[in-house]
């Protein structure tokens, strides 16, 4: 897509209906005309012989579950009752020729969303439990997304995954834009890039650590650079990984400074669903880019990455 | 004389009632001329306002000819074309002299109901329920001004109805909810609902100075009328993560004010929108809040939730901790018609803005029932039913197709 | 060093921890001299507030003396006394420079987190979860200060530690609750809470010109307080209808504006404390929310209810409908209190006001648990504990008996 | 009490307690140490039994009772549930030892309050429905009470009882004195005073419609007139009802007006208990009281009294 269109859609368009994520391709968001009912009738399946197994879980071995999503042992009686209603709600999704309006039943019952983030909240942690904390606070937050949205269905489409994330800078956008140039220094605020190195005049070596730990490398050929306006790279033919990125500048209106701007679309092996299980533990890329831009924005206004690691604590474990 | 009444729910009759009379030395007389159907009524036809009675007047926007006035009215005499404020005021209270026309502490007879409810009493409103007095309304040929001294303004031959109609409710109303959001330069503001008083707050809020608009609905018709009449952007909620889209658009700032239009009937798909419909029926929560939750968890970290959306009772799962820690600041308020109706009737005048360009539908007084149940349904692309007592025969007219904004 | 560790539900700890580092080139590290408890440390030792982690270091009401400065501070220098707010703030970003300081958009390195939660993340806070960026608090011997060019004020020698200590925090939090209630001449002021930050509250009400200000609390020694230090007039909530004696007192207007200075954890007798207890023991509802519930239905038409009270997440049964038609506004916000820190530090130099009347408690670090415990309960006539690194034995020091206000 | 007193309490004792209800004998009030469990638990056995009745009825005949609270037919069945609770939860409170306990539950239940303030919401109304439905929102609204106060017990004290009730005028002190010394002229605003007439230097004859039309008579003797102060009265000995009443006129600050204030005491035949059913049916006399001070501000800051007595509507029946 040329920064042309960029322009053409923000600025006459800009009057229209809010872009709601604009293709690398170019063209319209087809997604918005999906039909919803199977993919909730699917979603709601799996949710149901999910609740019936964790019920299951907690209802057999509460202390077990307990100490797993890091809430201690104090929480055990509540738990075995939240097993109980895991369990009724599974089966009656299980059993329902509409599971869809069940699930929206119960999962707005009160119950799910804020239960299990104020299991979270009122973990007393264990020697473990520092990211098992985190992971059911996460669980709990993104079932809280429900409670403003009430949309799961996007998380079951196929296809190459299209992400676009913006951030506003207090910085005009040739600052912004200088400070993308520089791809050499992504890894200082894009968090799981270890190194990205210039090959060539269009080229560079990017190597990130993926989940586990595991190292994953490419290359990536430059297709737009537009000073002050847009950069966009894409993985060359060939690459283990494939994805393209567009990052755009853009005044924001009074003066107050950039709207930074990155779509980002890319395959995921496994298709969305995995990146569904993914945003459950923390990795779901378009949280990645959201948190990579904020540290963009620091480093823009701030000139440092606002951080914690290497202060003191007392030790990280229970009954110490 | 003819007059709309209220039945029950989803019911509303045109009816042959007596003609009102002076009851008290500030009242006035008016025979209507327009009278429109308010979104707020809609509230009463689905039966969610407490304190109705089968019989009641209804209509709270109006406009019509000084038939008679009260023994001490001085400024409006017999044969004045006025427009009439939805809130009746007395004036002369602390409240009034303040500029806050609608909490007004005596025109609410049935004050002690509204205390016992709120805590304290607003103003009386024209068919409105007993809890705000049980005035009869301005649906009806000839409607009972109280306090005429005070409210009504005087308009000009030259403007027609259409034109300075919406001064007695929506069109203040619109303003004050944009005025609320303290709009600098740059600012970008979402509306929750485009009805009238979403359009007409999009109108204002450009007016007022703002950057961009984005208004939020689900209606088609009524997303585009944002677009093409008001300049807004639009964001469909059936179709769209709001709260996603809004960040994406703002660059995660979010609006730096958002105006709820949307109030207790917020019409929501999914999860929510069950859990607040089955707390409704249930009697656990009275107001289904979607939007207002959508549009505090959106509003920029200091910013404003303006709320002209009308909400009656209690309800649940607000996210104060939002609100809290993010230095949000709520505002809110029936309007105080009277302190706006000069300034706005000359905007009119100046040709600043035309409301006229919501009325969709022109109708006679009789084809009320038909009205409210299309306005309801939102059916053959209704946003605002205005009833003309005379020249209009009874016949299901569709209004003009909308005037270019 | 020393430092008080959460370790889970009431259980707080004073440990051995490593010393700070300077981690950015803006920290700077300080020597705490005197570090108070403040009310919202006990929403955390009450397991209230999501994202603790055992060993979190609390304490975000701290001041001491320079030791170390980051590569680009220029504005302190090793020896510099300071007192620093607990928001932590950047001072470039868009809300910094709208002196929105508790909102800073760069300091919460969790900001995912809190948008979750919230919507958009507010700024970091020393001491108070990992929602707010987890940063280690100062209740212990030395802290570690981000943005250290922005946020400490350097404060003269010739003023004790208990004099300015509450700059940090409270008596800015007082102020802006005040300030929010936009006094005019002749308004009451309503003050539910007389906690620290209520019974500045009251102080502050009256330095910014109120009439009449009634406190609302219902422990006999805290009410005396309000009455004997701050000149409030009192309500003892135990004993009488607060709406039926605030009615009487303002000839039925209400409180012009209200102040909830109480929050989540509202103590309540009777029906509505066993609904929120049971609901939030439930996990329906998270906060308990029944003081903002009374400000609102007793609080003016037309009124401002101010809210320094911490919520958390979502409130049940809060009477919009009460709101809405009586025009109220409600303003809220953690205190931007790099704003208010050097005109209140002036305040305190002319003698305006002395913010260590409330101090009850001067007690060594090792205290901690002790003082947590003890301030929590009530006992001991417990208002305000401040924790000093030295020059104090461990031996649960009760403080002078009150100071004339 | 002498005018001095008022004086001293408000001016000295002003930054004190906020003065409660001013017994017109002077002294403290002393009620506010009083035991609360004792009377809550003889009114939470009375509701408990009330709600048995209620319940049964509402369970039997749903129908005749949602035509005595003017909720029309269409509510029988959650009528009937409602019952069922009712039932429930009656006998529990009736059965238990602790009562209290279980009355606060229950009718902080969420139910009672907003249920039957929804169902008078919701009505349809019936031919005869205006005053049921009046009643059925009394009724609702006075549990509403419940959930700001959480307070039942003082309907239970005996003795006679005072009420206390103030309003703010935006008239001087001055006019709104002059306007309480004309007796004569209380039945413009007292709603049930038919007539008021000097009878001679201090005294005056009274004639009052009561509940049901009952016409009752007394005469009074004006114990204080303290001009743009404070007026006083009280029924003279003898009389078949006793009742004394201070009215006294303060500046409200900020030069908004005078603070108009009524201090009555009256005796009660059968009791506290029984206002607080004279509440349920809207002539509790504190809730008559603020209503003759809200007409008397009403006449003195715009000349006239708000009403809607005289004016159209339709026929005020269902399926007309």
């Amino acid at each position: 897509m040329a920064i042309q269109d960029v322009e053409t859609q923000h600025r006459t368009e800009g009057r229209g209906s809010v872009p709601q994520g604009r293709p690398a391709g170019g063209g319209k968001a087809g997604g918005l005309q999906r039909g919803r009912s199977e993919n909730d009738e699917f979603v709601a399946r799996a949710l149901g012989a999910f609740g019936v197994g964790l019920g299951l879980a907690q209802f057999l071995s509460p202390k077990r579950v307990g100490r797993m999503i890091g809430v201690g042992r104090a929480h055990s009686a509540s738990l075995r009752l939240m097993g109980v209603r895991e369990i009724a709600s599974g089966i009656s999704i299980l059993r329902s020729d509409q599971p869809t309006n069940l699930l929206w039943m119960r999962v707005g019952g009160d119950l799910l969303d804020l239960a299990l983030l104020s299991a979270a909240l009122k973990s007393r942690g264990t020697s473990r439990a520092r990211v098992a904390a985190a992971t059911a606070a996460v669980a709990g937050v993104t079932a809280l997304d429900l409670l403003y949205t009430g949309q799961l269905s996007s998380w079951l489409e196929r296809g190459p995954v299209r992400v676009s994330k913006s951030i506003a800078v207090n910085r005009t956008p040739e600052e912004c834009y200088r400070f993308w140039q520089d791809f050499e220094k992504f890894p200082n605020f894009m968090k799981h890039v270890k190194s990205v190195r210039r090959t060539g005049n269009q080229r560079s070596h990017w190597v990130m650590e993926g989940l586990g730990g595991r190292i994953v490398e490419w290359d990536a050929e430059t297709t737009q650079d537009t000073p002050n306006q847009a950069i966009s790279w894409r993985t060359v033919e060939g690459s283990k990984v494939h994805h393209s990125c567009l990052v755009t500048f853009q005044p924001a209106p009074g003066g107050r400074g950039t709207i930074i701007r990155a779509d980002l679309e890319y395959d995921v092996p496994g298709g969305r669903a995995s990146s569904f299980v993914a945003s459950l533990f923390g990795r779901e890329p378009g949280q990645e880019i959201m948190r990579d831009l904020r540290r963009c924005k620091q480093l823009l206004e701030t000139g440092e990455v606002a951080t914690t690691e290497g202060q003191p604590s007392g030790a990280r474990v229970i009954g110490h | 004389m003819k007059a709309v009444c209220w039945r029950g729910k989803h019911d509303v009759r045109v009816e042959d009632v007596p003609e009102p009379k002076i009851l008290n030395p500030r009242d006035a007389i008016i025979k209507v001329t327009s009278t429109a159907i308010c979104g707020s009524d809609l509230h009463l036809y689905n039966g969610f306002v407490p304190g109705m009675l089968p019989g009641d007047i209804l209509g709270h926007e109006f406009m019509g000819e000084v038939v008679e006035v009260g023994s001490v009215v001085r400024n409006l005499k017999a044969g004045d074309r006025v427009v009439v404020p939805f809130p009746i005021a007395c004036g002369s209270c602390f409240s009034c002299q303040r500029g806050l026309f609608s909490v007004c502490e005596n025109s609410n007879p049935n004050a002690w109901m509204a205390e016992k409810l709120w805590g304290h009493s607003p103003s009386g409103i024209f068919g409105y329920s007993h809890l705000l007095g049980g005035y009869a309304g301005g649906q009806a040929e000839y409607v009972r001004v109280p306090f005429a001294d005070v409210g009504p303004i005087k308009v000009d031959s030259g403007l027609s109805d259409d034109k300075v109609l919406f001064l007695s409710d929506i069109f203040p109303t619109a303003y004050m909810a944009a005025e609320a959001c303290n709009i600098q330069r740059g600012d970008t503001i979402a509306v929750w609902g485009c009805g009238p008083v979403g359009l007409l707050a999009i109108k204002c809020a450009f007016l007022l100075g703002a950057e961009r608009v984005i208004a939020i609905d689900h209606i088609p018709e009524r997303l585009r009328m944002a677009r093409e009449h008001c300049g807004a952007e639009t964001i469909n909620f059936e179709e769209a993560d709001v709260y996603d889209v809004l960040m994406l658009a703002t660059g995660g700032r979010g609006p730096d004010a958002c105006i709820d239009a949307v109030g207790m009937e917020a019409h929501v798909h999914g999860v929510i929108g069950r859990y607040d419909r089955v707390k409704q029926a249930m009697m656990l929560e009275t107001d289904r809040p979607q939007a207002l939750r959508q549009a505090i968890r959106a509003c920029c970290n200091g910013g404003t939730v303006s709320v002209p959306g009308v909400y009656g009772g209690f309800i649940d799962k607000v996210p104060m901790g939002s609100v809290m820690n993010r230095s949000l600041t709520i505002k809110t308020g029936q309007t105080h018609v009277q302190r706006y109706m000069r300034p706005l009737l000359e905007r009119i005048e100046r040709g600043d803005i035309d409301p006229s360009f919501i009325i969709t539908h022109r109708v006679a007084l009789d084809d009320a029932p038909w009205a409210y149940d299309t306005f309801l349904k939102k059916q053959d692309s209704c946003i605002k039913v205005v009833m003309k007592t005379n020249g209009l025969a009874s016949s299901r007219q569709t209004g003009s197709e909308v005037a270019p904004g």
